[in-house]
Protein backbone atom coordinates (compact mmCIF):
# COMPACT_ATOMS: atom_id res chain seq x y z
CA UNK A 1 0.00 0.00 0.00
CA UNK A 2 1.56 3.41 -0.99
CA UNK A 3 0.06 6.87 -0.03
CA UNK A 4 1.53 10.50 -0.06
CA UNK A 5 -0.56 13.17 1.47
CA UNK A 6 -0.12 16.63 3.02
CA UNK A 7 -1.14 15.62 6.28
CA UNK A 8 0.42 14.33 9.33
CA UNK A 9 0.47 10.72 10.29
CA UNK A 10 1.10 8.90 13.32
CA UNK A 11 3.67 5.70 12.29
CA UNK A 12 2.33 3.75 15.60
CA UNK A 13 -1.35 3.35 13.92
CA UNK A 14 0.35 2.59 10.45
CA UNK A 15 2.63 -0.08 12.36
CA UNK A 16 -0.79 -1.66 14.31
CA UNK A 17 -2.82 -1.48 11.32
CA UNK A 18 0.04 -3.00 8.93
CA UNK A 19 0.29 -5.88 11.09
CA UNK A 20 -3.17 -6.89 12.15
CA UNK A 21 -3.06 -7.06 8.34
CA UNK A 22 -0.21 -9.45 8.05
CA UNK A 23 -0.99 -10.95 11.74
CA UNK A 24 0.80 -14.57 11.29
CA UNK A 25 3.76 -13.81 8.85
CA UNK A 26 6.57 -13.64 11.14
CA UNK A 27 8.69 -10.66 10.94
CA UNK A 28 7.76 -7.56 10.09
CA UNK A 29 10.84 -4.19 10.18
CA UNK A 30 9.77 -1.10 9.97
CA UNK A 31 11.50 2.70 9.02
CA UNK A 32 10.47 6.08 10.62
CA UNK A 33 11.89 8.81 9.15
CA UNK A 34 11.38 12.43 11.30
CA UNK A 35 12.22 16.04 10.49
CA UNK A 36 15.57 16.67 12.63
CA UNK A 37 15.40 19.19 15.47
CA UNK A 38 18.94 20.13 14.06
CA UNK A 39 21.19 20.23 10.61
CA UNK A 40 24.28 21.64 9.40
CA UNK A 41 22.72 24.74 9.66
CA UNK A 42 21.75 24.75 13.39
CA UNK A 43 18.54 24.98 14.64
CA UNK A 44 16.07 23.69 12.32
CA UNK A 45 12.20 25.58 12.45
CA UNK A 46 10.54 24.06 9.92
CA UNK A 47 11.07 21.42 6.44
CA UNK A 48 8.98 21.87 3.54
CA UNK A 49 8.87 18.69 0.50
CA UNK A 50 8.52 19.87 -3.16
CA UNK A 51 7.09 17.02 -4.70
CA UNK A 52 6.02 15.92 -8.44
CA UNK A 53 2.45 14.55 -8.29
CA UNK A 54 2.24 12.73 -11.28
CA UNK A 55 5.48 11.36 -10.48
CA UNK A 56 5.78 10.59 -6.81
CA UNK A 57 3.21 7.65 -6.76
CA UNK A 58 4.03 6.16 -9.80
CA UNK A 59 7.99 5.73 -8.57
CA UNK A 60 7.30 4.77 -5.27
CA UNK A 61 4.38 2.15 -6.69
CA UNK A 62 7.81 1.03 -9.02
CA UNK A 63 10.17 0.81 -5.93
CA UNK A 64 7.41 -0.86 -3.73
CA UNK A 65 6.75 -3.66 -6.29
CA UNK A 66 10.83 -4.54 -6.77
CA UNK A 67 11.33 -5.03 -3.01
CA UNK A 68 8.22 -7.20 -3.17
CA UNK A 69 9.54 -9.14 -5.86
CA UNK A 70 12.87 -8.96 -4.84
CA UNK A 71 12.61 -10.05 -1.48
CA UNK A 72 9.59 -12.58 -1.69
CA UNK A 73 7.42 -10.39 1.07
CA UNK A 74 4.19 -11.21 2.59
CA UNK A 75 3.21 -7.57 2.85
CA UNK A 76 4.61 -3.79 2.60
CA UNK A 77 3.27 -0.20 3.29
CA UNK A 78 5.12 3.14 2.31
CA UNK A 79 3.67 6.45 3.48
CA UNK A 80 5.27 9.74 2.48
CA UNK A 81 3.96 13.15 3.58
CA UNK A 82 5.03 16.09 1.41
CA UNK A 83 4.20 19.66 1.80
CA UNK A 84 5.12 21.83 5.52
CA UNK A 85 6.04 20.13 8.31
CA UNK A 86 8.08 21.00 12.05
CA UNK A 87 10.63 19.30 13.50
CA UNK A 88 9.78 15.70 15.18
CA UNK A 89 6.83 15.26 12.48
CA UNK A 90 7.17 12.04 10.60
CA UNK A 91 8.38 12.51 6.94
CA UNK A 92 8.33 8.58 5.59
CA UNK A 93 7.40 5.42 7.27
CA UNK A 94 7.84 2.00 5.06
CA UNK A 95 7.26 -1.55 6.89
CA UNK A 96 7.70 -5.01 5.34
CA UNK A 97 6.58 -8.35 6.05
CA UNK A 98 8.20 -11.38 5.74
CA UNK A 99 8.49 -15.12 6.88
CA UNK A 100 12.07 -14.63 8.19
CA UNK A 101 13.21 -11.29 9.26
CA UNK A 102 16.23 -11.10 6.64
CA UNK A 103 13.95 -10.47 3.96
CA UNK A 104 12.25 -8.33 5.87
CA UNK A 105 14.97 -5.99 6.92
CA UNK A 106 16.36 -6.11 3.59
CA UNK A 107 13.48 -4.98 2.07
CA UNK A 108 13.07 -1.69 4.07
CA UNK A 109 16.85 -0.82 3.54
CA UNK A 110 16.58 -1.14 0.37
CA UNK A 111 13.43 0.72 -0.27
CA UNK A 112 14.57 3.56 2.26
CA UNK A 113 17.82 3.56 -0.04
CA UNK A 114 15.82 3.92 -3.53
CA UNK A 115 13.26 6.66 -1.73
CA UNK A 116 16.29 8.94 -0.89
CA UNK A 117 17.56 9.23 -4.42
CA UNK A 118 14.91 8.34 -6.62
CA UNK A 119 11.58 9.42 -5.25
CA UNK A 120 10.58 13.20 -6.70
CA UNK A 121 10.62 14.92 -3.61
CA UNK A 122 13.10 18.35 -2.56
CA UNK A 123 13.90 19.29 0.58
CA UNK A 124 13.85 22.96 2.25
CA UNK A 125 14.87 23.52 5.48
CA UNK A 126 14.22 26.94 7.29
CA UNK A 127 16.96 27.70 9.95
CA UNK A 128 18.10 30.48 11.50
CA UNK A 129 20.12 30.85 8.31
CA UNK A 130 17.57 31.18 6.17
CA UNK A 131 16.25 28.66 4.17
CA UNK A 132 18.46 25.72 2.26
CA UNK A 133 17.74 23.25 -0.54
CA UNK A 134 18.74 20.04 0.98
CA UNK A 135 20.35 17.08 -1.55
CA UNK A 136 20.89 13.71 -1.21
CA UNK A 137 24.05 13.02 0.98
CA UNK A 138 26.94 10.91 -0.99
CA UNK A 139 26.25 7.98 1.74
CA UNK A 140 22.77 7.91 0.57
CA UNK A 141 24.46 7.67 -3.24
CA UNK A 142 26.82 4.72 -1.97
CA UNK A 143 23.86 3.16 -0.07
CA UNK A 144 21.49 2.97 -3.33
CA UNK A 145 24.62 1.79 -5.29
CA UNK A 146 24.65 -1.62 -3.01
CA UNK A 147 21.61 -3.43 -4.79
CA UNK A 148 22.36 -2.64 -7.97
CA UNK B 1 2.43 25.04 -26.06
CA UNK B 2 4.45 22.86 -23.97
CA UNK B 3 4.48 23.26 -19.70
CA UNK B 4 7.34 23.29 -18.04
CA UNK B 5 7.95 22.84 -14.98
CA UNK B 6 11.03 23.46 -12.16
CA UNK B 7 11.23 21.82 -8.91
CA UNK B 8 13.50 22.24 -5.93
CA UNK B 9 15.93 24.70 -6.02
CA UNK B 10 15.16 25.40 -9.89
CA UNK B 11 11.96 26.91 -8.28
CA UNK B 12 14.04 29.43 -6.64
CA UNK B 13 16.42 30.54 -9.45
CA UNK B 14 14.22 30.22 -12.57
CA UNK B 15 11.84 32.09 -10.55
CA UNK B 16 8.51 29.96 -10.96
CA UNK B 17 7.47 26.04 -10.25
CA UNK B 18 5.76 26.07 -14.29
CA UNK B 19 5.36 27.98 -17.07
CA UNK B 20 3.94 27.22 -20.77
CA UNK B 21 6.22 27.90 -23.77
CA UNK B 22 5.80 27.76 -27.36
CA UNK B 23 8.74 25.80 -28.27
CA UNK B 24 10.98 26.90 -31.41
CA UNK B 25 11.15 24.89 -34.31
CA UNK B 26 14.61 23.28 -33.47
CA UNK B 27 13.94 22.07 -29.91
CA UNK B 28 12.94 18.70 -30.87
CA UNK B 29 14.22 16.44 -27.86
CA UNK B 30 15.46 17.38 -24.12
CA UNK B 31 19.08 18.29 -25.40
CA UNK B 32 17.92 20.90 -27.73
CA UNK B 33 15.47 22.06 -25.11
CA UNK B 34 17.93 22.28 -22.79
CA UNK B 35 19.99 24.05 -24.75
CA UNK B 36 17.67 26.64 -25.89
CA UNK B 37 16.23 27.37 -21.86
CA UNK B 38 20.09 27.16 -20.36
CA UNK B 39 20.95 30.77 -21.94
CA UNK B 40 18.71 32.36 -19.93
CA UNK B 41 19.21 29.98 -16.95
CA UNK B 42 22.39 28.18 -17.00
CA UNK B 43 21.35 26.54 -13.67
CA UNK B 44 19.28 23.79 -16.39
CA UNK B 45 22.69 22.81 -18.04
CA UNK B 46 23.81 21.21 -14.96
CA UNK B 47 24.11 17.15 -16.10
CA UNK B 48 22.42 16.79 -12.29
CA UNK B 49 19.21 18.23 -13.37
CA UNK B 50 17.74 15.36 -15.46
CA UNK B 51 14.58 15.92 -17.77
CA UNK B 52 11.15 14.16 -17.35
CA UNK B 53 8.82 14.14 -20.41
CA UNK B 54 4.94 13.29 -19.03
CA UNK B 55 5.97 12.09 -16.08
CA UNK B 56 8.42 9.66 -17.48
CA UNK B 57 12.54 9.72 -17.00
CA UNK B 58 13.82 8.00 -20.34
CA UNK B 59 17.66 7.48 -21.09
CA UNK B 60 19.16 9.56 -23.93
CA UNK B 61 17.49 12.93 -25.53
CA UNK B 62 13.55 11.84 -25.54
CA UNK B 63 11.48 13.97 -28.32
CA UNK B 64 9.66 17.05 -26.95
CA UNK B 65 6.96 18.68 -28.43
CA UNK B 66 4.17 21.31 -28.00
CA UNK B 67 1.74 19.65 -25.60
CA UNK B 68 4.02 17.96 -23.52
CA UNK B 69 4.61 18.44 -19.49
CA UNK B 70 8.46 18.58 -19.33
CA UNK B 71 9.71 18.88 -15.88
CA UNK B 72 13.33 20.01 -14.78
CA UNK B 73 13.96 17.84 -11.93
CA UNK B 74 17.68 18.41 -9.37
CA UNK B 75 19.16 15.91 -7.47
CA UNK B 76 16.23 14.21 -5.62
CA UNK B 77 15.82 13.57 -1.60
CA UNK B 78 12.80 11.13 -0.44
CA UNK B 79 12.78 9.40 3.05
CA UNK C 1 14.70 0.38 27.79
CA UNK C 2 13.88 -3.14 28.55
CA UNK C 3 10.82 -5.15 29.55
CA UNK C 4 10.34 -8.66 29.63
CA UNK C 5 6.60 -9.65 30.47
CA UNK C 6 3.86 -12.09 29.93
CA UNK C 7 1.20 -9.63 28.87
CA UNK C 8 0.43 -8.83 25.55
CA UNK C 9 1.99 -5.62 23.94
CA UNK C 10 0.91 -3.41 20.98
CA UNK C 11 3.58 -2.84 18.89
CA UNK C 12 2.16 0.00 17.09
CA UNK C 13 1.61 1.66 20.56
CA UNK C 14 5.22 0.87 21.58
CA UNK C 15 6.60 3.03 18.50
CA UNK C 16 4.38 5.66 18.81
CA UNK C 17 5.48 5.93 22.62
CA UNK C 18 9.31 5.53 21.67
CA UNK C 19 8.87 7.99 18.80
CA UNK C 20 7.63 10.44 21.11
CA UNK C 21 10.59 9.93 23.43
CA UNK C 22 13.24 10.43 20.99
CA UNK C 23 11.43 13.06 18.54
CA UNK C 24 13.77 15.40 16.14
CA UNK C 25 16.69 11.98 16.05
CA UNK C 26 16.11 11.88 12.46
CA UNK C 27 15.72 7.88 11.95
CA UNK C 28 13.53 5.06 14.09
CA UNK C 29 13.69 1.61 12.44
CA UNK C 30 11.18 -1.14 14.63
CA UNK C 31 11.46 -5.12 14.57
CA UNK C 32 8.26 -7.17 15.57
CA UNK C 33 8.05 -10.49 15.54
CA UNK C 34 4.50 -12.14 15.66
CA UNK C 35 3.70 -15.66 16.93
CA UNK C 36 3.31 -17.51 13.36
CA UNK C 37 0.27 -19.32 12.16
CA UNK C 38 2.30 -22.01 10.36
CA UNK C 39 5.39 -23.97 10.90
CA UNK C 40 6.92 -27.35 9.72
CA UNK C 41 5.11 -28.86 11.70
CA UNK C 42 1.63 -27.27 9.84
CA UNK C 43 -0.70 -24.91 11.59
CA UNK C 44 0.10 -23.68 14.88
CA UNK C 45 -2.26 -23.31 17.72
CA UNK C 46 -0.18 -22.00 20.29
CA UNK C 47 3.13 -21.03 21.46
CA UNK C 48 4.58 -20.73 25.44
CA UNK C 49 7.84 -18.90 26.03
CA UNK C 50 10.00 -20.73 28.83
CA UNK C 51 12.60 -18.36 30.71
CA UNK C 52 15.08 -18.21 32.70
CA UNK C 53 13.87 -14.71 35.12
CA UNK C 54 17.50 -13.92 36.95
CA UNK C 55 19.02 -14.24 33.67
CA UNK C 56 16.60 -13.13 30.79
CA UNK C 57 16.16 -9.06 32.12
CA UNK C 58 20.59 -9.51 32.13
CA UNK C 59 21.29 -10.72 28.86
CA UNK C 60 18.97 -8.35 27.53
CA UNK C 61 20.11 -5.19 29.10
CA UNK C 62 23.55 -6.37 27.87
CA UNK C 63 22.64 -6.92 24.72
CA UNK C 64 20.98 -3.71 24.56
CA UNK C 65 23.87 -1.48 26.24
CA UNK C 66 26.30 -2.87 23.71
CA UNK C 67 24.36 -1.91 20.58
CA UNK C 68 24.02 1.49 22.14
CA UNK C 69 27.91 2.02 22.32
CA UNK C 70 28.64 0.12 19.24
CA UNK C 71 26.01 2.04 16.79
CA UNK C 72 26.10 5.12 18.54
CA UNK C 73 21.96 5.06 18.95
CA UNK C 74 19.92 8.30 20.46
CA UNK C 75 17.53 5.70 22.18
CA UNK C 76 16.89 2.05 22.23
CA UNK C 77 13.79 -0.49 23.33
CA UNK C 78 13.21 -4.13 23.78
CA UNK C 79 10.28 -5.63 24.72
CA UNK C 80 10.08 -9.28 25.07
CA UNK C 81 6.97 -11.60 26.10
CA UNK C 82 7.01 -14.55 27.63
CA UNK C 83 4.32 -17.17 28.74
CA UNK C 84 1.61 -18.45 26.62
CA UNK C 85 0.19 -17.13 23.32
CA UNK C 86 -1.44 -17.25 20.31
CA UNK C 87 -0.47 -17.15 16.56
CA UNK C 88 -0.40 -13.58 15.50
CA UNK C 89 0.45 -11.98 18.82
CA UNK C 90 3.70 -10.10 19.12
CA UNK C 91 6.38 -12.01 21.01
CA UNK C 92 9.19 -9.40 20.93
CA UNK C 93 9.39 -5.59 19.90
CA UNK C 94 12.95 -3.34 18.74
CA UNK C 95 13.68 -0.19 18.17
CA UNK C 96 16.38 1.55 17.86
CA UNK C 97 16.89 5.79 16.94
CA UNK C 98 20.04 7.01 15.36
CA UNK C 99 21.18 10.19 13.66
CA UNK C 100 21.27 8.08 10.65
CA UNK C 101 19.15 5.63 9.02
CA UNK C 102 22.29 3.28 8.61
CA UNK C 103 23.04 2.98 12.51
CA UNK C 104 19.38 2.44 13.50
CA UNK C 105 19.10 -0.62 10.79
CA UNK C 106 22.26 -2.24 11.46
CA UNK C 107 21.51 -1.73 15.56
CA UNK C 108 18.10 -3.40 15.19
CA UNK C 109 19.45 -6.49 13.24
CA UNK C 110 22.19 -7.09 15.50
CA UNK C 111 19.80 -6.88 18.32
CA UNK C 112 17.57 -9.60 16.87
CA UNK C 113 20.49 -11.83 15.76
CA UNK C 114 21.76 -11.56 19.32
CA UNK C 115 18.24 -12.33 21.39
CA UNK C 116 17.32 -15.28 18.46
CA UNK C 117 21.12 -16.98 20.17
CA UNK C 118 21.37 -16.07 23.30
CA UNK C 119 18.55 -14.44 25.26
CA UNK C 120 17.21 -17.11 27.52
CA UNK C 121 14.28 -18.20 26.43
CA UNK C 122 12.85 -21.60 24.96
CA UNK C 123 10.02 -22.16 22.40
CA UNK C 124 7.40 -24.65 22.73
CA UNK C 125 4.86 -24.96 19.56
CA UNK C 126 1.48 -26.48 19.84
CA UNK C 127 0.37 -27.72 16.82
CA UNK C 128 -1.69 -30.70 15.44
CA UNK C 129 1.35 -33.35 16.30
CA UNK C 130 1.67 -32.43 19.64
CA UNK C 131 4.04 -29.70 21.15
CA UNK C 132 7.72 -29.52 20.11
CA UNK C 133 10.57 -27.49 21.02
CA UNK C 134 12.39 -24.85 18.79
CA UNK C 135 15.52 -24.06 18.76
CA UNK C 136 17.48 -21.08 16.91
CA UNK C 137 17.61 -22.03 13.08
CA UNK C 138 21.17 -22.54 11.38
CA UNK C 139 20.29 -19.42 9.78
CA UNK C 140 20.43 -17.69 13.43
CA UNK C 141 23.65 -18.79 13.55
CA UNK C 142 25.33 -17.40 10.65
CA UNK C 143 23.44 -14.36 11.05
CA UNK C 144 25.03 -14.06 14.72
CA UNK C 145 28.61 -14.82 13.36
CA UNK C 146 28.47 -11.50 11.40
CA UNK C 147 29.05 -9.79 14.19
CA UNK C 148 32.02 -11.54 15.88
CA UNK D 1 21.76 -27.95 48.94
CA UNK D 2 22.43 -26.33 45.03
CA UNK D 3 19.11 -25.72 43.51
CA UNK D 4 19.19 -27.14 39.93
CA UNK D 5 16.97 -25.93 37.03
CA UNK D 6 15.88 -27.10 33.94
CA UNK D 7 14.37 -25.27 30.79
CA UNK D 8 12.94 -25.67 27.98
CA UNK D 9 13.26 -29.37 26.55
CA UNK D 10 14.94 -30.43 29.50
CA UNK D 11 12.24 -29.54 31.02
CA UNK D 12 10.61 -32.64 29.40
CA UNK D 13 13.00 -34.63 29.50
CA UNK D 14 14.35 -34.56 33.60
CA UNK D 15 10.65 -34.48 34.12
CA UNK D 16 10.59 -31.12 36.22
CA UNK D 17 11.65 -27.71 35.85
CA UNK D 18 13.69 -27.22 39.27
CA UNK D 19 15.44 -29.56 42.18
CA UNK D 20 17.28 -29.19 45.05
CA UNK D 21 20.12 -31.61 45.71
CA UNK D 22 23.19 -32.37 48.06
CA UNK D 23 26.42 -32.23 46.15
CA UNK D 24 28.85 -35.13 46.31
CA UNK D 25 32.19 -34.51 47.59
CA UNK D 26 33.47 -35.00 44.38
CA UNK D 27 31.34 -32.33 42.65
CA UNK D 28 33.31 -29.54 42.66
CA UNK D 29 32.88 -27.65 39.05
CA UNK D 30 30.40 -27.60 36.31
CA UNK D 31 32.33 -30.51 34.81
CA UNK D 32 32.15 -32.86 37.53
CA UNK D 33 28.28 -31.91 38.00
CA UNK D 34 27.31 -33.25 34.76
CA UNK D 35 28.77 -36.44 34.70
CA UNK D 36 27.72 -36.84 38.01
CA UNK D 37 23.87 -36.37 36.60
CA UNK D 38 24.72 -37.49 33.53
CA UNK D 39 24.44 -40.83 34.78
CA UNK D 40 20.78 -40.85 35.48
CA UNK D 41 20.13 -38.00 32.24
CA UNK D 42 22.48 -38.69 29.43
CA UNK D 43 20.94 -35.59 27.44
CA UNK D 44 22.42 -33.44 29.87
CA UNK D 45 26.45 -34.72 28.97
CA UNK D 46 25.22 -33.03 25.26
CA UNK D 47 27.96 -30.09 24.96
CA UNK D 48 25.18 -27.97 23.36
CA UNK D 49 23.69 -27.70 26.96
CA UNK D 50 25.69 -24.83 28.91
CA UNK D 51 25.33 -24.74 32.43
CA UNK D 52 24.89 -21.23 33.71
CA UNK D 53 26.04 -20.63 37.95
CA UNK D 54 23.88 -18.18 39.66
CA UNK D 55 22.53 -16.74 36.38
CA UNK D 56 25.70 -16.51 35.23
CA UNK D 57 27.27 -18.25 31.69
CA UNK D 58 31.28 -18.41 32.40
CA UNK D 59 33.94 -19.94 30.06
CA UNK D 60 35.31 -23.14 30.99
CA UNK D 61 34.13 -25.17 34.43
CA UNK D 62 33.42 -22.86 36.85
CA UNK D 63 33.25 -24.34 40.68
CA UNK D 64 29.85 -24.86 42.27
CA UNK D 65 29.01 -25.23 45.38
CA UNK D 66 26.27 -25.98 47.82
CA UNK D 67 23.67 -22.91 47.98
CA UNK D 68 24.67 -22.19 44.17
CA UNK D 69 21.72 -21.93 41.81
CA UNK D 70 22.73 -24.41 38.66
CA UNK D 71 20.98 -23.70 35.23
CA UNK D 72 21.13 -26.13 32.81
CA UNK D 73 20.14 -24.33 28.80
CA UNK D 74 19.18 -25.77 25.84
CA UNK D 75 20.42 -23.74 22.94
CA UNK D 76 17.86 -20.26 23.43
CA UNK D 77 15.63 -19.07 21.01
CA UNK D 78 15.08 -15.47 22.03
CA UNK D 79 12.87 -12.92 19.68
Amino acid sequence: MIRVEAQPFDPGAELAAFAARVAEVGAIVSFTGLVRGRSGGGEVSGLELDHYPAFTEKTIAGIGAEAEARFGLAGLIIVHRHGAMAPGEPIVFVAAAAEHRRAAFEAVDYMMDRLKTEAPFWKREQGPGGDRWIEARPADLEDRARWG
Amino acid sequence: MARLLFFGRLRDSVGTEALTASLPDHVRDTGTLRAWLGSDHPELLDSSIRIAVNAELAPGNPRVADDDEIAFLPPMSGG
